[in-house]
């Protein structure tokens, strides 16, 4: 193909790129968007075959390509096709992840090739590749652990911990630095190790809260090493398509944080500087008042208004067809029912509006945190279902908590609070909520959607 | 490409990619961070390139894994972020 | 500067241009064009360019008259900006 | 100074536009966006003198360079300075038009020089500047003669005008033609001369109140012609400034275009599809009914609810600070007072705000069109200054005539209506307004200040 051609053609897909990040901001035009992103995605690979590259001409690899490609996507459709709801965020986790090794990879192999005759401004395109590509790799490894709850979700201090990770930090720069000046294979390959090493250590002392808010941050790191391997490969598309995600990326991971209540710096750097917390064992020994699915049912029935605070529990229960039942019925009896969707409920952003608007609830009904905050005093029962650090309020009075300073949903001020949930333990960040032990507090022990099941019943009966 | 070039373009995608999401809603965050995620897939053109100019059998064994990865990413990527995005279709339905 | 560059340039500066005004209000509309319009004076630096190389006495004045109607366009498109934008100052004082 | 460095520093200036443009969207930071761009400009211009250049340095032409600066300066910044606040739209239109001139006189002088050595893609871009930048020369100097009022603000048309302006365009993509294939000066200032026509017939026919429309779409124009001699000369930071004003003044043209109700389409051919109207005389023998400054008062007196209707007259005669006071006397009475703005009031959209902002109405006052216009019903006196146009029903009820489809301020809802100016005769766009004969409306004849000192008097003796 003519190589002016190929290079337009490469400009469609990035302007395909664009349009798809447009697209996707907007609820509407989400879908429409995606799909535009995998136009370009496919625009891109297939002419990338048909370019004009003498290389390219004679090379015996393209059986070996094309292979990969299909088991790439024999891994991946499946994967993306079976995960479940709950799982989503550690499975975009683990795609990043990969898409950060990628361009390490590439970079290197690149960088075989050309040795001794690439320029300076390449070399460091290169090593800035292998370096935040590998800590996007190992970091987004760590962050599906997490996730999949496969590790501890709490950070992870170590005694001494910041100054490894501050020597491991001066390692990676110093072999950059010996990288760039004395050039060769092994070298890079040792800051590859480092910086495998670095994106551990990044990642692990991060509350599990904020893992989140940290894979958005890889995610706009893998964005620009594949900008930097765009330079290398003088790929102009993928400096475009890099960068687009880069800097999207950035801006989105602020937004989140914002949503969370945290400040990046303190997401990253806070089990630092923040004392490390035990759980409180002794505390779980107090008495909690527990009721039966009755006792819940009638403060239901004879309230005038009901908050539902959905959380992860009803993700992990796919207790949300429930949740619609039971709202109905409430409404059914002219009680004012709402939902009260905290931004960081369940282990997404936008967890729980997916999950309801699954279950088909009327979007009128979402209420989002800042909205139905001052109808607490008001509200005569806030049912807390599967949910637990979105209504702890040691996010307000225990400085130093991983979830301090997050704003908070204020059931507290409701007149009755339930909980439903099967056991004492805490949520995702892994400290005691109070609100469990308070007087006006009545838990309803089980799985959501079986407890639910039987409120419903009990309603019925009334 | 000249320097100049390549620094303009830069520049000019950063203020592009600062502008388009700066207004998303925090429902969308998700998608939109697995969207973007999918696009940087696009790294795969970088690894088919690689690959196919891979003369040791060193570079074709980083260079193939490196497709194999980006495929999983680029098609993964898209492929969840469409099925998060199928319920906000139905949100939609349901709202109007 | 090679033409895929120049073409790149120019499609991230149209999204650029879209997306920053997008979302302007109605009372914004006119300092806006007018800032706009002041922008465009950048030709100014056409303008002088050619007028170095102007070689004969027709270029000469021809670069010459093109350096004084990009000033005016230019340093005259700022300034009247500034005039509208001077009584918008004071809306938000007299707002809060 | 080192290309790359100039480079460099031109696309400083590039990034100086680009947030004085996002500036200038936000009302909190338009002023600081308005001085970002003259930093960006005054970077570029003065960087031009250092840049290296062979050329450059042996030019004995720099002192013509910076005297005709100076007296560029000196003509345009005290007519930017002393102009009254009711001219700016014209100023704005006349300096969009020089600047469109200037880059249609670059691209002339820089294809002399290049002559024959030219590649196609650059007497392409040559040919574009000289076209676009002539159409908006001359255009923009006939939208200021309307402006200015030194010509109808009618449109004018012609018969078989609608052939001569096809001819034009015929003959404009000929010679253009012709200059693209045989090259040469000579043909190159016919093209010149035949686009200066084209742009002249292409504004007569629009509708006076379309011209703001026209004066954003002729900005975005000479935005295009800028990027496009910013080929020609290889320079980035006149591409991206170029490009950057010429779409983001096409969205600002298509905004305006929405705010007055219009098509772009309809703006510019509009005439020539609707059949013109003549402002039936007749009609001015009919009877109104008008009244004094006391009869006025005592209406507005017993009012609960007034709308104050400001247009192009309260500008004129300079009445925004005994507006504020009457509006004060009445709000101090307990009468609720509101202004209706419509966004095409005045002579440029904002034009209102502007000017009630400079009398120091608290912004809470001025309510949108879409805002006020369902409370007219509830609204007891409509108290329109110096307004016609966008209270007349024409834009409803008259299809063809220029404002037919304009949104309206619905005052014809209201328990009454008065209007203050000093004659019968029409608004901007020259045709009758029904709503002066209806029988619920007072007429209140003379200057709009002094009409206001007396009612103002009045109401204060009652
Ligand atoms: N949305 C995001 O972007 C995101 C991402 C990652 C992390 N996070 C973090 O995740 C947390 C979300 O808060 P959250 O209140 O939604 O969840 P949470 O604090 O993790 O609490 C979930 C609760 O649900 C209960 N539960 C689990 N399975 C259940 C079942 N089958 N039936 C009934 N109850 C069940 C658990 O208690 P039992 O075990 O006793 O049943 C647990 O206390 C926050 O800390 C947030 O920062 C959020
Ligand atoms: N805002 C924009 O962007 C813009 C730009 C260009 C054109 N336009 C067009 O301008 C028109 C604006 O409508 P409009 O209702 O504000 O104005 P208008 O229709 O032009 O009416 C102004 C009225 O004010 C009266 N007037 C003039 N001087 C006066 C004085 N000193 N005291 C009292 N009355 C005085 C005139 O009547 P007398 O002569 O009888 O006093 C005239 O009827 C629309 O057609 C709009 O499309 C708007």
């Amino acid at each position: 193909m003519n190589s002016f051609l190929y290079d337009i053609i490469g400009l469609i897909a990035g302007v395909c790129f664009i349009l798809s990040l447009k697209g996707l901001s907007h609820p509407r035009t989400a879908r429409r968007g995606n799909l535009l992103g995998a136009l370009g995605a496919g625009i891109a690979t297939v002419i990338v075959f048909f370019r004009a590259d003498e290389e390219r001409a004679s090379s015996s690899n393209l059986y070996w390509i094309l292979g990969a490609i299909a088991f790439g996507v024999l891994v991946g459709v499946p994967a993306a096709r079976k995960v479940q709801m709950t799982a989503m965020p550690q499975l975009v986790a683990l795609f990043n992840g990969v898409g950060g090794g990628a361009a390490a990879l590439v970079s290197i192999v690149e960088y075989m090739k050309l040795g001794a005759s690439a320029s300076t401004a390449e070399v460091i395109a290169t090593v800035f590749t292998v370096v935040v590509g590998c800590v996007s790799f190992s970091g987004s490894i760590v962050t599906f652990l997490k996730l999949q709850e496969l590790m501890t979700t709490r950070p992870v201090i170590f005694p001494g911990g910041r100054f490894v990770i501050a020597a491991n930090l001066v390692a990676v720069l110093a072999v950059a630095g010996w990288v760039i000046s004395a050039l060769g294979t092994n070298p890079l390959l040792i800051l590859a190790a480092l910086s495998l090493l670095f994106g551990v250590l990044f990642v692990l002392p991060v509350g599990g809260a904020d893992v989140p808010i940290v894979i958005s941050l890889l995610n706009a790191f893998t964005g620009l090493t594949v900008a930097a391997s765009g330079y290398v490969l003088q790929a102009t598309l993928l400096i475009i398509a890099g960068t687009l995600v880069g800097a999207s990326g950035t801006i989105l991971t602020r937004l989140m944080a914002e949503a969370m209540g945290r400040s990046l710096f303190g997401t990253l750097f806070g089990a630092f500087t923040a004392k490390p917390q035990d759980s409180g064992g002794a505390a779980e020994t107090r008495p909690v008042k527990s009721g039966t699915a009755d006792d819940v049912a009638i403060l239901l029935n004879y309230a005038r208004r009901v908050v539902i605070v959905p959380g992860f529990g009803l993700a992990v229960a796919q207790a949300q067809h429930t949740v619609r039942e039971l709202a109905d019925l409430l409404s059914a009896k002219g009680i004012d029912v709402a939902y009260g969707i905290h931004p960081v409920a369940g282990r997404m952003p936008g967890h729980m509006n997916v999950l309801l608007a699954e279950a088909n609830v009327p979007y009128e009904q979402l209420s989002e945190m800042d909205e139905v905050n001052p109808t607490f005093p008001q509200t005569d029962v806030a049912l807390i279902i599967g949910a637990n650090d979105v209504v702890n309020p040691a996010a307000k009075t225990t400085p130093g908590c991983p979830i301090y300073g997050m704003p908070i949903l204020d059931v507290a001020q409701a007149g009755n609070v339930i909980f439903l949930k099967r056991s004492m333990r805490p949520g995702f960040a892994g400290i005691e909520n109070e609100l469990l032990f308070d007087p006006k507090t009545t838990l309803l022990f089980g799985d959501a959607k079986a407890s639910l099941t039987k409120v419903v019943s009990a309603l019925k009966a009334l | 490409m000249e320097a100049i070039a390549i620094i303009s373009i830069f520049v000019l995608a950063v203020f592009v990619g600062f502008e388009v999401v700066s207004k998303v809603s925090s429902t969308l965050h998700t998608p939109l961070m697995s969207g973007a995620n999918a696009i940087h897939g696009v790294i795969l053109v970088g690894a088919i390139i690689v690959a196919e100019r891979s003369s040791s059998t060193m570079e074709l064994v980083l260079s193939i894994i490196a497709v194999v990865l980006a495929t999983i990413n680029m098609v993964g990527g898209f492929v969840v972020t469409d099925r998060m995005l199928e319920m906000f279709k139905d949100k939609n339905r349901a709202g109007k």
